[in-house]
């Protein structure tokens, strides 16, 4: 078993039509026992951007750190907020620096830039990014995540029926992975604000 | 039947240069029932008669397929037949899983012939007291061979072996000479008759020829649609007479054989010309 | 269930924001190794990104044409069905990588960016040959840890030309060339049609052909051709998206998915939260 | 064998296998076309990296339908060629007519292949069957493991990365013989100028419905005349170093 | 057959009294009541000929064989039972397999035969098994020497090379045509002709059953490959011989008296 | 199959301690015989055990065996087809060919190929073929040559043998290809050495040179 699936996770980010949306597992195991099932893997970086860390807890727990801290500091000295773009090169720079000593997290990165169209952004875990503009997933059942995006999405889903699609994709694809689920939660994001949504979901 | 000592082993000569032991092994086919074959123009039939042993009883299983191919009548021990038939099965599958391709007729038959063969030579087993026609439809065409007992084996335009056979056997010399430019639902109407003179003969009809097995060039068997032929005898512009007591079978449906006899059949409805067609279906 | 908690004591000690040295940080390696050692046989270490890749360039009478397919694949997952490969390195000079797909995309960014700086300091055109040195130099000082595959194609005063550069260092300058796990099956179209002093319509073509020849016989390579085209006197096209041959999109919009999902069942809303849209940054 | 004397047999450490082969030959090509099915391969046997022996003919004719070309272990093929040769003969022993086609000795081939590949004893060779009987070309490739796949162009060994590409693109099902040709000496010039294990001496061999027939070695032609071939340095650059 | 009958001849482990091993000769019955076979060694080649009888005339004339190939270089023609002549057949076809397998040649027609000699004396000495009832003539070529042999192996195991030899019922008066010719000037064309009008004479119509004549040969012609003879020259040779046995008969008219 | 064979040399290891014929063998066949040689340095490891060993094993009266690998194995080959072709050439009553010697040694080298380390050169003079060479390298294939050349010294000649070669040469310009060939070996590969053994097979019989260098 690959390292990166010590912990278990599964997570989509999603693009709609001026909105965006995340969507994670909950799941918190170590190998095959599930130690807790209210395991946050998804983080609001500002209101218009989230990042979901896939991979070994105790990475993900300290690169959420350090972004909140960049960030924070980034705020700070530039008195602006951080578009996704920048913040997905400045996670891209800080995992390609442990190029020969990686975390072990591969991060998902979605938002809205400033003309409110989705952004979406994924990495493996020395930080090689992936763009795209339909959506993207990361996990321990990224084959299921991604058939299961790649046969749902739409292009100009609506904040509703993205919210339908991405939950489905994620509770579909998880049924089938042991490493993940356990409920779920799920972030749209569009101008207006954000909505999260708690899904329940199989507990085995 | 004088006894002599020379015919209690098969390894034994006799002064004259013969064996006896596998002549007698070869008696035993003729105690067998009539099976006979003929070779079309583009296929083989082999038809036999079917003794019911007993009157609860089934009938024999003469006809015994082997492949899609090639198909046996046999004629003496049928315990034997079995076992030989067990052997031959093998060797057709084994030559489809090796070489994707039916096996030659010829090279099965050899390899069969020379198994009778290594019998009639040790003092072990004895011979094998079965003759088989082996009709096929390989690479090089339609054939008919037929092997005995001392391990020879020949090859036939038209044979027949069993009881009784010599009466089949005239009525094939009679015409084999326009079998090769005869179409094997004709040669289905031949295979009967030839049947038929046995019964004749024989002025006591106990068995019935039932339908034969026939092999047809580039016919594969196991199309539903070419397991069940019909021939109609009035076709053939040269068909003999049947005379005397015969029965036969004809088909009141595809597949549903009802027995009929002349006249006195308990509940046979007399079949008028149209319903008198010739069955020729898979044994 | 318990909640997850961070370590006695509360919040980790947030790091310090690293000093600017440069290169690598392996402060992670000695941990990763112990990581690895624990876990015995049974795990295996995360494989990166790979630009399974078919890339190639080839040298004509007006410049020099570069092309790639565009798919980025973990292991045997199709990981980026649409990514680039054909990076800037300067407006006179592209490279396309293949290779581990952060190290393609990481050291062609690094050495556009001293080009940049070089050129900002020299007031002159970029020289080909001055970035097949400096990515050598990068290349070679790590041993071909850093592994990237590149085909480096410009035009400067000298004129058209073409380098093909190996993980490990190692260069040449070539009238054509290919390079990733589909680079036979590109070579097979050159060796087959190359000829000197092609027009550009034929470079192009060539391109797009060797790069098909990879997309459809390498498992590594797929989806679309990228091309780019550097002319004499410095002027780039680049062409992304040249050819789509694999497109699917058509396919998947044409089927009608029911208007009414399914109502899913077994997953009732529990919360629903709207957040404030105007936080103060300083709450983060 | 004892290693020195006083030795015990138990003391002898167990002999690594030679499982691999050794005298080796490179890609074989076959196509089919208008006429029937036309196959090639180089005339090299190499021992590791030497170039051993530089005029061995790798494709064989058996029975009068079928042509048999090997990519990998020489001995290996040579004992396959005997074991053909034998079945040849069983053939010609019955007089009567009959002889495998190619189809038949592809699925025998196989079930050669297989069966020692079942042992952990793999004849190390990829094949390629060409043949043409009764009307139909028959073009299938069995390889060490014995699987077996027909196609109307077959590369084995480096031919699969390089000649297929190629074989691909340019086939179609009605070329003709001076097509064909063309197409598999283009294939094969290919792989003398990218196959270590190439070379530029070749044989061509074809069956059609007059028969089969393996042409005599002869050398190809090969192109090393562009421009920046002749002088690298043109540009001024070089490969790129000081 | 003097001391038949008397306990001696019942298995080809014992000897009569007068050191005979009946059941071996016996076997050698089988032969001498079989079709007539005759081979000839001639100046270019060897010709082997054979009286078929067909039991049927529903038989195809390809069927029993009476000639055989073993090796592209060696054929064998058989007397007596067939069923017993393939065994032989088989067993030669493995030897000369295997020699070409391990010595890389084709196997000498002197190994060959002396292979052949062995196998068939073994069933001769065994009290389970009984010895083969046929005769088998062995035409080969030997690369090496540039020679054509033939042999003949009889039931008991015995070989011996010969420039003519015939087997089966009609051997004696075939023997003595033999003799009559000259084997050393002799062509193949022309013994094809001679052993036609043999088997022809010694065939009597009225009281045995019907022939055909099986020709095989290995010669110049055939590049010193065994094969079967093309039937017309078959027809060729049966036809001559038919013509001359008519002429023959009309000479013979005035002498009364025919060799039969 | 996998497009890049694996080192020939690789799989087939001495054990430790095994002496070996670390060797150069050639043999060259023109009109009317052969010309065989050999250096004579038999070692284990570093250690020369035999320095004037014979690598030219008389199979018949006029077909040899030079070897290379491994001392016991090859010796134990020559043995065998020794043994064989003695009853062969009784039962045939005459000199066995040198094709037949060389499908001997195929034979036993091929079936036998996991157990051997045996790289071999048979050559020899009979009437049907005159003189030929065969060539059965590791792993038993057999391919009959012009010329040959074995052995771990060989690697270092192959471009002066190709070069020097010619078809048609005389007996004497056999002999000094051979020698020469051998030399320039000895002196480049440790693991040859010690002095030239030639045999010249023809018509007329067969003559052995010693040459020292």
């Amino acid at each position: 078993m690959s390292i990166l699936q010590h912990n278990g996770a599964a997570i989509i980010c999603m693009a709609g039509k001026n909105c965006v949306a995340i969507a994670a597992d909950t799941r918190f195991g170590l190998q095959q026992q599930t130690v807790a099932c209210d395991f946050e893997k998804v983080f609001k970086m500002s209101d218009r951007m989230f990042v979901g860390l896939a991979g070994l807890a105790t990475d993900v727990q300290t690169l959420r750190n350090t972004l909140k801290f960049k960030l924070a500091l980034y705020e700070l000295r530039e008195e602006r907020v951080m578009k996704p773009e920048a913040f997905s090169a400045l996670l891209s720079h800080m995992l390609y620096e442990k190029r020969f000593g990686p975390y072990f997290v591969e991060p998902v990165v979605c938002g809205l830039k400033d003309d409110g169209s989705p952004f979406l952004c994924g990495m493996d875990l020395i930080g090689a990014p992936v763009y795209t503009d339909d959506y993207v997933v990361s996990g321990t059942c990224t084959p299921n995540l991604n058939g299961m995006c790649e046969s749902m999405w739409r292009p100009d889903m609506a904040p509703d029926e993205l919210f339908e699609t991405i939950s489905q994709c994620l509770l579909a694809s998880v049924d089938r992975d042991a490493l993940s689920g356990w409920g779920a939660v799920v972030h749209v994001i569009t101008p207006q604000g954000i909505t999260s949504k708690s899904l329940k979901g199989r507990m085995d | 039947m004088f006894r002599s000592q020379y015919d209690t082993d098969v390894t034994v000569w006799s002064p004259q240069g013969r064996l006896l032991q596998v002549e007698y092994a070869m008696e035993a086919v003729k105690q067998g029932s009539a099976c006979l074959g003929l070779v079309g123009k583009d296929g083989v039939v082999l038809a036999a008669l079917k003794r019911q042993p007993n009157e609860l009883s089934g009938h024999q299983k003469k006809l015994l397929k082997i492949d899609d191919h090639l198909v046996i009548a046999v004629a003496g021990l049928n315990a034997d037949a079995r076992t030989l038939a067990k052997v031959m099965r093998t060797e057709c599958l084994n030559h489809r899983y090796v070489y994707g391709a039916p096996l030659q007729g010829a090279r099965l038959v050899q390899d069969i012939a020379d198994k009778y063969q290594r019998c009639t030579q040790t003092y072990v087993r004895r011979p094998y007291g079965v003759g088989l026609l082996v009709a096929c439809c390989d690479a090089t065409g339609p054939h008919l061979y037929e092997t005995c007992p001392s391990g020879n084996f020949s090859e036939f335009v038209a044979v027949a072996i069993g009881a009784r056979a010599q009466s089949a056997k005239t009525y094939l010399e009679k015409h084999h000479k326009t079998f090769k430019d005869t179409p094997v639902e004709e040669l289905c109407t031949h295979a009967l008759q030839a049947l038929a003179c046995v019964e004749i003969n024989r002025c006591a009809a106990i068995s019935t020829p039932r339908p034969s097995f026939w092999l047809k060039l580039g016919h594969d068997l196991r199309d539903p649609r070419d397991r069940i032929q019909r021939a109609a005898p009035h076709s053939h512009p040269e068909r003999p007479r049947i005379e005397g007591r015969l029965k036969f079978y004809f088909p009141t449906g595809i597949g549903r054989l009802r027995r009929w006899r002349q006249g006195t059949r308990r509940g046979g409805r007399v079949p008028s010309r149209r319903d008198c067609r010739w069955a020729v279906a898979l044994d | 269930m318990a909640q997850l908690r961070v370590a006695p004591g509360g919040e980790h000690v947030l790091p310090k924001e690293p000093p600017q040295t440069g290169g690598f940080d392996f402060g992670l390696a000695a941990r990763n190794a112990r990581l690895a050692a624990a876990a015995g046989a049974t795990a295996s270490m995360p494989e990166p990104m790979s630009t399974g890749t078919t890339i190639c360039g080839v040298v004509y009478a007006g410049g020099v044409v570069l092309g790639a397919d565009t798919r980025a694949t973990g292991g045997s997952e199709v990981a980026d069905k649409n990514c680039e490969k054909i990076h800037y390195l300067a407006p006179n000079i592209y490279c396309c990588g293949a290779g581990t797909a952060a190290d393609t995309e990481k050291t062609t960014e690094l050495i556009a960016s001293q080009l940049e700086l070089l050129r900002l300091g020299t007031g002159t055109q970029s020289r080909v040959v001055a970035a097949t040195t400096l990515l050598k130099r990068t290349l070679f000082r790590y041993q071909g840890h850093v592994s990237a595959a590149l085909v480096l194609g410009g035009v400067d005063c000298t004129g058209p030309s073409l380098y093909q550069i190996y993980p490990h260092g190692s260069t040449a300058r070539l009238p054509y060339v290919t390079m990733g796990s589909g680079s036979l099956a590109a070579m097979s179209v050159f060796e087959t049609r190359y000829a000197d002093n092609l027009d550009e319509a034929a470079a192009i073509a060539l391109v797009k052909d060797a790069i098909r020849a990879g997309i459809f016989n390498d498992l590594g390579s797929g989806s679309n051709v990228d091309v780019t085209i550097i002319r004499t006197g410095g002027e780039a096209t680049v062409l992304r998206g040249y050819e789509t041959p694999n497109d699917t999109r058509p396919l998947r919009e044409a089927y009608v998915r029911p208007k009414a999902l399914v109502p899913v069942k077994a997953t009732a809303v529990l919360s629903t939260q709207v957040e404030v849209t105007d936080a103060d940054a300083m709450e983060l | 064998m004892l290693l020195y004397p006083g030795a015990t047999a138990a003391e002898a450490p167990a002999r690594q296998h030679t499982s691999r082969p050794i005298v080796t030959g490179t890609s074989v090509l076959g196509i089919k076309y208008k006429d029937g099915v036309m196959l090639a391969a180089d005339t090299l046997a190499s021992y590791g990296s030497l170039a051993m022996f530089k005029d061995v003919t790798r494709i064989a004719r058996t029975g009068s339908y079928t042509l048999v070309g090997a990519s990998g272990e020489l001995s290996d093929y040579h004992a396959l060629l005997d074991k053909l040769k034998g079945l040849a003969q069983a053939n010609a022993n019955c007089d009567d007519g009959f002889e495998h086609g190619p189809a038949e000795i592809y699925s025998y081939l196989r079930a050669v292949l297989y069966q020692r590949r079942n042992k952990f004893d793999p004849l190390w060779n990829s094949l390629v069957v060409g043949g043409f009987k009764d009307g139909a070309p028959f073009l299938g490739s069995v390889d060490l493991r014995g699987t077996a796949y027909e196609d109307d162009v077959i590369a084995t060994g480096y031919g699969s990365h390089l000649a297929l590409p190629i074989m691909r693109a340019k086939w179609t099902p009605d070329l003709d013989e001076g097509e064909a040709r063309a197409l598999l000496e283009d294939c094969l010039r290919v792989l003398f100028y990218r196959d270590c294990r190439a070379l530029d001496t070749v044989v061509l061999s074809k069956a059609t419905a007059t028969g089969t027939l393996v042409s005599d070695p002869y050398k190809l032609e090969t192109d090393w005349t562009s421009a920046s071939f002749v002088a690298p340095k043109a540009g001024g650059d070089g490969d790129g170093g000081w | 057959m003097a001391s038949t009958g008397a306990g001696y001849d019942l298995s080809p482990t014992t000897f009569s009294p007068d050191g005979r091993i009946f059941q071996v000769e016996y076997a050698t019955k089988a032969v001498e009541n079989s079709g007539t076979v005759v081979g000839i060694r001639c100046a270019d080649g060897v010709v082997l000929g054979v009286e078929k009888v067909m039991l049927s005339k529903m038989l195809l004339p390809s069927s029993n064989r009476r000639v055989a190939a073993v090796a592209p270089h060696a054929g064998v023609a058989q007397a007596g039972s067939t069923a017993d002549g393939r065994q032989v057949v088989a067993r030669a076809r493995d030897e000369c397999d295997s020699y070409d397998d391990t010595y890389g040649i084709e196997i000498p027609p002197s190994v060959l035969a002396q292979r052949l000699a062995e196998y068939v004396h073994y069933f001769t000495i065994h009290g389970a098994l009984r010895p083969f009832g046929a005769s088998t003539m062995i035409a080969a070529y030997d690369a090496r020497k540039k020679t054509h042999e033939l042999y003949v192996l009889e039931p008991t195991g015995v070989c011996l090379r010969y420039f003519g030899a015939a087997l089966g019922k009609g051997r004696q008066s075939a023997k003595s045509e033999i003799e009559k010719l000259d084997l050393t000037k002799l062509t193949c064309r022309e013994a094809l002709k001679e052993i036609a009008k043999m088997i022809h004479t010694t065939h009597d119509d009225a009281k045995d059953k019907p022939f055909i004549l099986e020709f095989a040969w290995l010669c110049e012609e055939t590049e010193w490959k065994y094969g079967l003879v093309p039937q017309d020259l078959i027809d060729e040779a049966d036809a001559w011989a038919k013509k001359e046995l008519e002429s023959d008969d009309e000479d013979d008219d005035g002498d009364e008296e025919m060799a039969s | 199959m996998d497009p890049t064979p694996p080192d020939a040399y690789a799989g087939a290891q001495l054990r430790d301690g095994e002496v070996s014929t670390g060797t150069t063998i050639m043999a060259v066949s023109y009109a009317g015989g052969v010309v065989m040689g050999a250096d004579s340095r038999v070692s284990t490891g570093t250690y020369i055990a035999n320095r004037v060993s014979d690598k030219v094993s008389a199979l018949h009266d006029k077909i040899f065996m030079c070897r290379s690998g491994s001392a016991a194995d090859t010796q134990a080959v020559s043995d065998y087809v020794r043994h064989y072709l003695a009853s062969h050439a009784i039962e045939v009553g005459a000199p066995p060919l040198v094709k037949t010697a060389a499908s001997l040694a195929k034979r036993i080298c091929y079936t036998n190929k996991e157990q051997l380390l045996a790289g071999v050169i048979v050559a020899g003079y009979d009437e049907v073929d005159g003189g030929s060479v065969y060539v059965i390298p590791l792993g038993g294939t057999c391919l009959k040559a012009p010329f040959a050349i074995g052995g771990s010294g060989s690697t270092y000649i192959y471009g002066h043998v190709d070069h020097e070669f010619k078809p048609g040469m005389s007996l004497a310009e056999c002999k000094a290809f051979v020698a020469e060939a051998i030399k320039r070996a000895m002196a480049r590969d440790g693991s040859s050495g010690g002095i030239v053994r030639l045999v010249c097979i023809n018509a007329e019989g067969v003559e052995r040179e010693y040459l020292t260098v």
